[in-house]
């Protein structure tokens, strides 16, 4: 049952990618790679992740896709021309036919071993996800935490700069 | 039973799916946006394994890689729109006055 | 909830970050002050930010010989961090103290220029501190955004707008890969730190054949090879070093390959030490093929600063050439090459800088005819810049190449060095044309006499000083690089 | 004791940087610019005296100093060192001392000229680059100065750089310079490699020198390692010092003025070549091989050069081929295991080839300041606009004819002592060959030949230039005559220091030979390196290489003397030679025709066909494929995203590629 499930989202998130990367509008693009987010989200959720899900929803699809589709329609683009089918676009194919490849073949040949933690999906049920990641935030991770916040800094201020008509 | 690999797999496909955008579109958004895909696909990898393995390593990491794609919304978008203002485009193919 | 914030503050070691602690609160200060600070000058800007620089150089100095590590193993303020922290450091000074003129010029006399330099140069820090994939990794994050920022930073000039655009994408697309080789290593080792990682590694042999691993290690060597120009991720480099404004192309092709390679260096030898003869045979060939690459193409380039961004990437092969090597004197040597490329890359830009007119369509051979004639200083100064990039005795090049192919004939790479010496042989063909054209050639046009601006000048002297420093007497801050590496 | 020897190099730094930075703005005045550049250089010669002094009653021969630590790498120390002993003893006091005359000579000849400053600063540069080169006490510190004095020939063949020519010229010695400097740092390499897998990091010279026995046996690329370094170097020498094939730079480094050429074309730079092997001894002594290729392109640049000296008309280019012939003398010098006459006639060739090259800049100068006087723009360094000067420039002419003997090897001259004793080693030494000495000789005979006829075109006969500049031809003032009286002087007796034994009948000795034995006999010993023979087959080759020198002479003589317009005064002084050629029209048409002609053409032939095209083809021909290879490859840099992403995707695919397959 819930590997059926596991195929159905799957299916839907790689035909909303398909639908991403063939749109001729960018704004179907944009709305396919909404609905792959949300795919991907209940993907976190059946990995017993759902603070990341709900992350997800708001960052991802709440803002970031937001801003792409506020740019869409600001700059007012109309569908793309479509690349002629020359011979780049045959190479890109085989490339990222490569790319497939080769990753597929690393990830069925390789093992996933690692040292585990001690983190199961009880753990999760019990003591809940936002507070153990609220946890490793602030223990573990408290520089990059710190860095993010520079980073964020850096990039409004990188916007303004860019985007502001006069100095 | 859904296994690591199920969910890595399906990343893996999502890569490449973003490659392959990537490497044909022409409208910079689309582009950022197949790039996010990517994203997207390395983030599914890092929860799959974070949950294979039992720790909090990876979806904290998913957790910044989020905080950067924002990041890199901002400026990536600031940098079309002042590059739309002088050009009056944003295919990738006009992005072509310094070459050889 | 106390018990809570004792384990938070266990963690906590300021020492180990005091260094781009103190560089990011100038950064914030310095955003703060510049709203009060005149508009149309950026001159109380640049003093601001070279205290701000010097304070750091001072902390970076009072940690030399005295680790620091903090923050649950997340960053590690080691002599490693201190040496190239003095490379960024020197880096971002000379490259604000030649901004200011040149931005005014141009007509974008905006401060904010200043306190992205400076946040670059502790993301910068931060990737070479990183002991752990996530510092590393947002380090170089804040670094990158900052860097497309500012190449893009001429938001009227299409040519700035392109580079910054070209940059960003390529840029995230680049981090993309990396990422995704940063998941499949976490997915073998089950951590991000890279001690673990490395111990894990070599604790479980049958690790290295699995083939995760080894995707990993290429789809991450893939982003930090894109920073570092390395071929074929460096193509890129001619075209953004071209449309950049010039002192940041001159930040660009030292500062922030420094720290590609500072963390890149690390998360080899901490990480994949149990690796080394895979990596150093994907190294021999992508080393080969920037030196070639780089040197090759340069030799067509009229425009100057397109020629310096191939000669970049052909500095970046030399660098990697000591990556191979995979010794003492290799990792020194590459700590010594980035600081001596810094001085001489970063002066050759500040002439450039200097040499410019508006719009800088001047920057040409043909631009510079007569050039040395005419404007003596800047003349020497470029001649010595050349001579050190070219490799010629008594320069901090000389200096810095000797060791790196030292390197590689101790660890037995001979046709390395052959190659590496040839190369530097073609190079010089192109570095001779410059000398060519600006001594041997009548200027076309009348150069006034034009007063220097003087913090320009400095950024140029202390680069000649940093120049035959190196050259001339190298032993110290040798010793001090094989101090710093691990 | 040695421990000041930096002063030698130092202060001609010294006069370059006051020079350099205070010529334009503040000194400005020519005599106080002349004064310092001449001055300091004069300083460090009387220091190179005292120490040559001190090292002749000193009975240890080889002294150090270092000054500082240069690099360090592992159990490799290079230092800021230099070395002292008696063959780096002589060469700064060539270098010094012929350094000083050219400087005051500079003083007369650049008057005028704009960037004197300039000049000043670039001739004291070379010095001291060139004494760091003779000094250094290990091989980086020697490339060091490698390096500087070639930068330095550089800057000033390219001084005229308004010229086109000078600027193609100052980068064509640039290249093909750094073509050498690859061998040189090729065979520094292979060398301290070799010497490091015996657990001996060192460049340092007299430890290489001590340690050398140990590489006996080492192979490296099918062959031994001696063999593979020693070629590398000599590679690294046949840039430097214009052997075939790279000495094609060298005439076009006329294109400086004409001190320059004296001093760096002819006097100093250009031997480093040789030194260098002087100094690496025992490594080519190590490998007959070398030894043998040495020779051999020392004696075919030898003849080849003299060959084109033939059909030169341009009297500086006259005495550059000259000089490439003269250095060919050496290598064979040293390829035949005579270190000592290669030393010997590297110092002979400085003394009788600067006065030569001065002499010859001392009549362009006056060629060019009277065609300038009648506003004329013929060719001031053409000889076929000279003749007759003798009587105009009598100094300039007397030591000009002095330096003739001397380079011909006239007897007693000092010319005559050394390349005798090349001449000696090449026929008896136990590494020499008689093919190669053939060579020589006839190389030798052509010397004569085409220098006198130089001699004779310029000074002799009738005065072909044009009328109106005619009277204005004058002889040069004091300060380009006195180096030149100088220099004749050493040119004559500069040789007396190494009386060969066969001849020496008041018993002083080969002083020379001890003076370097230090430094050569190890070697010569070690691998049997020794000329033997009867006194008197030497004395019996002696007489028949002079013959051969008077023959040259006879034959230019019967040539170019044939005008009936003869000075009388001649004609009373050689009345049956000028007989001859007055009544033997015939034989000098047969001459012309058979001999001259088909010479002549060879010589077009060698420097048309040889020279510009093979030569300069090849090394031309590399540089284009670069360049073409360079235009190919920037057509990646498309400009376009997709293309760039495409390249790091298959960048990233094939490296995983590899993983997968191996």
């Amino acid at each position: 049952m819930e590997l059926i499930f596991f195929y159905l989202i799957a299916i839907v998130a790689v035909a909303s990618g398909f639908l991403v990367i063939r749109c001729q509008s960018p704004v179907n693009s944009a709305l396919g790679l909404v609905n792959t987010f949300f795919c991907l989200a209940i993907f976190y959720v059946m990995l017993h992740a759902p603070f990341m899900a709900a992350i997800q929803i708001m960052v991802y699809a709440g803002a970031i896709m937001v801003l792409i589709i506020f740019v869409i329609m600001l700059l007012n683009l109309g569908t793309e021309a479509r690349k002629r089918y020359t011979t780049g676009v045959v190479w890109s194919a085989i490339a990222s036919l490569l790319v497939l490849f080769n990753v597929m073949y690393f990830i069925k040949r390789g093992r996933v071993t690692g040292a585990e933690g001690d983190i199961t999906s009880y753990t999760v049920e019990s003591v809940g996800h936002v507070e153990l990641i609220g946890k490793a935030l602030f223990t573990e991770y408290l520089l990059p935490f710190e860095i993010a916040s520079i980073l964020l800094l850096v990039a409004i201020v990188g916007a303004v700069v860019l985007a502001k008509k006069e100095v | 039973m859904i296994t690591v690999y199920h969910y890595m797999t399906v990343a893996a496909i999502l890569f490449a799916m973003g490659t392959y955008g990537v490497l044909t579109r022409r409208n910079a958004i689309v582009i950022f946006m197949c790039i996010e895909l990517m994203l997207n696909s390395v983030n599914l990898t890092f929860i799959a394994l974070s949950s294979h393995l039992q720790n909090m390593d990876g979806q904290v990491f998913v957790l910044f890689v989020m905080a950067v794609a924002a990041a890199e919304a901002g400026v990536g978008l600031a940098l079309m729109i002042a590059f739309y203002r002088n050009r009056d485009s944003i295919d990738v193919d006009d992005i072509n006055l310094m070459k050889l | 909830m106390e018990n809570l914030v004792q384990i938070a503050l266990q963690n906590v070691n300021m020492a180990a970050i005091l260094p781009s602690l103190v560089l990011t609160c100038f950064g914030m200060g310095l955003l703060l002050i510049n709203v009060f600070l005149p508009r149309g000058t950026t001159r109380h800007a640049v003093w601001i930010s070279v205290i701000g620089l010097v304070v750091t150089g001072f902390f970076v100095y009072t940690g030399w010989g005295n680790p620091q590590y903090g923050f649950n193993d997340a960053v590690a303020n080691d002599n490693y961090t201190a040496f190239f922290s003095v490379i960024f450091l020197f880096a971002a000074g000379l490259t604000i103290l030649m901004s200011d003129d040149y931005l005014t010029r141009e007509g974008y006399p905006v401060s904010e220029y200043y306190p992205l330099i400076l946040f670059a140069t502790a993301g910068a820090m931060w990737m070479a501190s990183g002991t752990d994939m996530l510092t590393i990794f947002l380090g170089l994050e804040v670094m990158s955004i900052a860097l497309y920022v500012l190449a893009g930073f001429f938001r009227g000039q299409l040519r700035s707008n392109e580079a910054g655009l070209k940059y960003f994408l390529l840029g995230a697309f680049s981090t993309g890969f990396l990422l995704y080789g940063i998941a499949l290593i976490y997915g073998v080792t089950g951590s991000t730190k890279l001690t673990e990682i490395g111990i894990y590694l070599n604790a479980h042999g049958s690790l290295l054949e699995n083939p995760m691993t080894l995707a990993g290690l290429v789809l991450l060597s893939t982003g930090f090879l894109f920073k570092i120009a390395a071929a074929p991720f460096h193509m890129w480099t001619p075209d953004v070093y071209e449309g950049a404004p010039t002192p940041v192309t001159a930040f660009m092709s030292a500062g922030p390959k420094a720290a590609a390679f500072a963390a890149f260096l690390r998360i080899m030898e901490y990480c994949f030490f149990s690796l080394k003869p895979e990596w150093t045979a994907m190294l021999w060939v992508i080393a080969v093929l920037t030196m070639v690459i780089g040197n090759v193409i340069a030799i067509q380039q009229t425009n100057l600063k397109r020629m310096l961004a191939y000669s970049s990437i052909a500095h970046a092969g030399y660098a990697l050439v000591g990556l191979v090597a995979a010794n003492e004197i290799g990792y020194s040597g590459i700590l010594f090459y980035m600081l001596a490329y810094t001085f001489m890359n970063i002066g050759a830009f500040a002439v450039l800088v200097l040499a410019g007119k508006k719009g800088e369509d001047n920057l040409t051979l043909e631009g510079f005819s007569g050039f040395g004639l005419k404007r003596p200083f800047l003349g020497v100064a470029m001649t010595v810049f050349l001579f050190s990039l070219m490799g010629l005795p008594p320069t901090a090049g000389f200096a810095g190449k000797f060791y790196i192919f030292a390197g590689a004939v101790k660890a037995g790479y001979i046709w390395l060095a052959v190659i590496g010496v040839l190369n530097s042989a073609v190079s010089l063909y192109y570095y001779l044309r410059i000398m060519v054209y600006m001594y041997f050639r009548d200027a076309e046009e009348d150069y006034a006499w034009v007063s220097l601006p003087a913090a320009a000048v400095i950024s140029i002297v202390i680069a000649l000083i940093g120049v035959f420093y190196l050259g001339i007497i190298p032993g110290d801050v040798m010793e001090m690089a094989k101090m710093a590496i691990f | 004791m040695y421990d000041k020897l930096w002063l030698i190099p130092f202060f001609p730094l010294l006069g370059a940087i006051i020079n350099g930075l205070l010529g334009k703005r503040f000194i400005k005045n020519e005599k106080v610019i002349g004064a310092i550049g001449t001055g300091m250089l004069f300083l460090s010669f009387l220091v190179s005296c005292k120490y040559f002094i001190q090292l002749l009653g000193d009975s240890v021969k080889s002294h150090q100093n270092v000054i500082a630590s240069w690099m360090s790498v592992g159990k490799l120390q290079v230092d800021w060192g230099f070395l002292l002993d008696p063959l780096s003893a002589l060469m700064i006091m060539v270098v010094t001392g012929v350094g000083t005359l050219i400087h005051l000579y500079s003083i007369g000849y650049m008057h005028g000229e704009e960037g004197f400053y300039r000049y000043f600063s670039y001739l004291n540069l070379f010095v001291f680059s060139m004494l760091m080169l003779v000094l250094g006490n290990n091989a980086l510190v020697m490339f060091v100065g490698w390096e500087g004095v070639g930068l330095c020939s550089y800057l000033l063949i390219g001084y005229y750089f308004e010229k086109k020519s000078a600027g193609d010229a100052a980068k064509k010695a640039f290249v093909m310079n750094r073509v050498g400097d690859f061998g040189f740092l090729l065979g520094l390499f292979t060398l301290f490699w070799a010497l490091g897998s015996h657990g001996v990091w060192t460049i340092n010279f007299v430890e290489i020198t001590e340690n050398a026995h140990l590489l006996s046996g080492d192979m490296i690329l099918g062959a031994s390692v001696t063999t593979v370094a020693t070629l590398c170097f000599f590679l690294g020498a046949t840039g430097k010092s214009a052997q075939l094939p790279l000495f094609t730079w060298l005439p076009d480094a006329m294109e400086g003025p004409t001190p320059v050429s004296a001093l760096i074309h002819a006097a100093t730079m250009v031997t480093a070549g040789v030194y260098m092997i002087g100094r690496m001894n025992i490594l080519f002594a190590m490998s007959p091989t070398t030894m043998f290729v040495v020779a051999l392109v020392g004696a075919l640049t030898a003849i080849f050069a003299a060959t084109i000296g033939f059909a030169q008309n341009d009297i500086k280019r006259v005495l550059a081929y000259s000089t490439v012939s003269q250095l060919g003398f050496m290598f064979v010098a040293m390829g035949v295991g005579a270190f000592t006459a290669g030393i010997f006639h590297l110092m002979t060739h400085a003394f009788f080839k600067a006065c030569l090259f001065l002499g010859s800049g001392s009549v362009i100068h006056a060629m060019h300041h009277a065609l300038h006087h009648a506003h004329l723009d013929d060719d001031a360094q053409d000889m076929r606009n000279m003749g007759g000067l003798r009587k105009k420039m009598p100094i300039t002419w007397a030591t000009f004819g002095i330096s003739c003997l001397a380079i011909s090897g006239l007897p007693f001259f000092s010319g005559f002592f050394s390349k005798d004793e090349i001449l000696w080693w090449a026929f008896a030494s136990t590494r020499g060959n008689k093919v190669i000495w053939v060579i020589v000789v006839v190389a030798a005979f052509m010397t004569a030949f085409y220098m006198f006829r130089c001699l004779y075109m310029t000074f002799y006969g009738e005065q072909k230039t044009n009328p109106k500049a005619k009277d204005h031809v004058h002889e040069s003032p004091w300060v380009i005559t006195l180096p030149l009286v100088v220099l004749a002087g050493l040119a004559t007796v500069g040789g007396l220091i190494g009386i060969p034994h066969a001849i020496d009948i008041a018993h002083v000795g080969n002083k020379l030979n001890a003076f370097l034995a230090p430094v050569f006999h190890h070697s010569q010993e070690l691998y049997k390196i020794e000329a033997h023979g009867s006194a008197s087959t030497e004395i019996i080759l002696m007489v028949f290489s002079v013959a051969i020198a008077l023959a040259g002479i006879g034959f230019a003589t019967v040539m170019y003397m044939k005008d009936p317009s003869l000075p009388g005064k001649f004609t009373a002084k050689f009345p049956t030679l000028h007989r001859v050629v007055f009544n033997k029209w015939y034989v000098d048409e047969i001459y012309d025709t058979l001999f001259v002609n088909s010479t002549k053409k060879l010589g077009i032939f060698c420097w048309k066909g040889f020279d510009v095209k093979v030569v300069d083809g090849i090394v031309n021909g590399i540089a284009k494929l670069v360049g073409a290879l360079s235009s190919v490859l920037r057509y990646t840099q498309s400009g376009l995203f997709t293309n760039y992403a495409l390249t790091m995707v298959l960048g990233t695919v094939v490296m995983l590629a590899i993983f997968i397959l191996n």
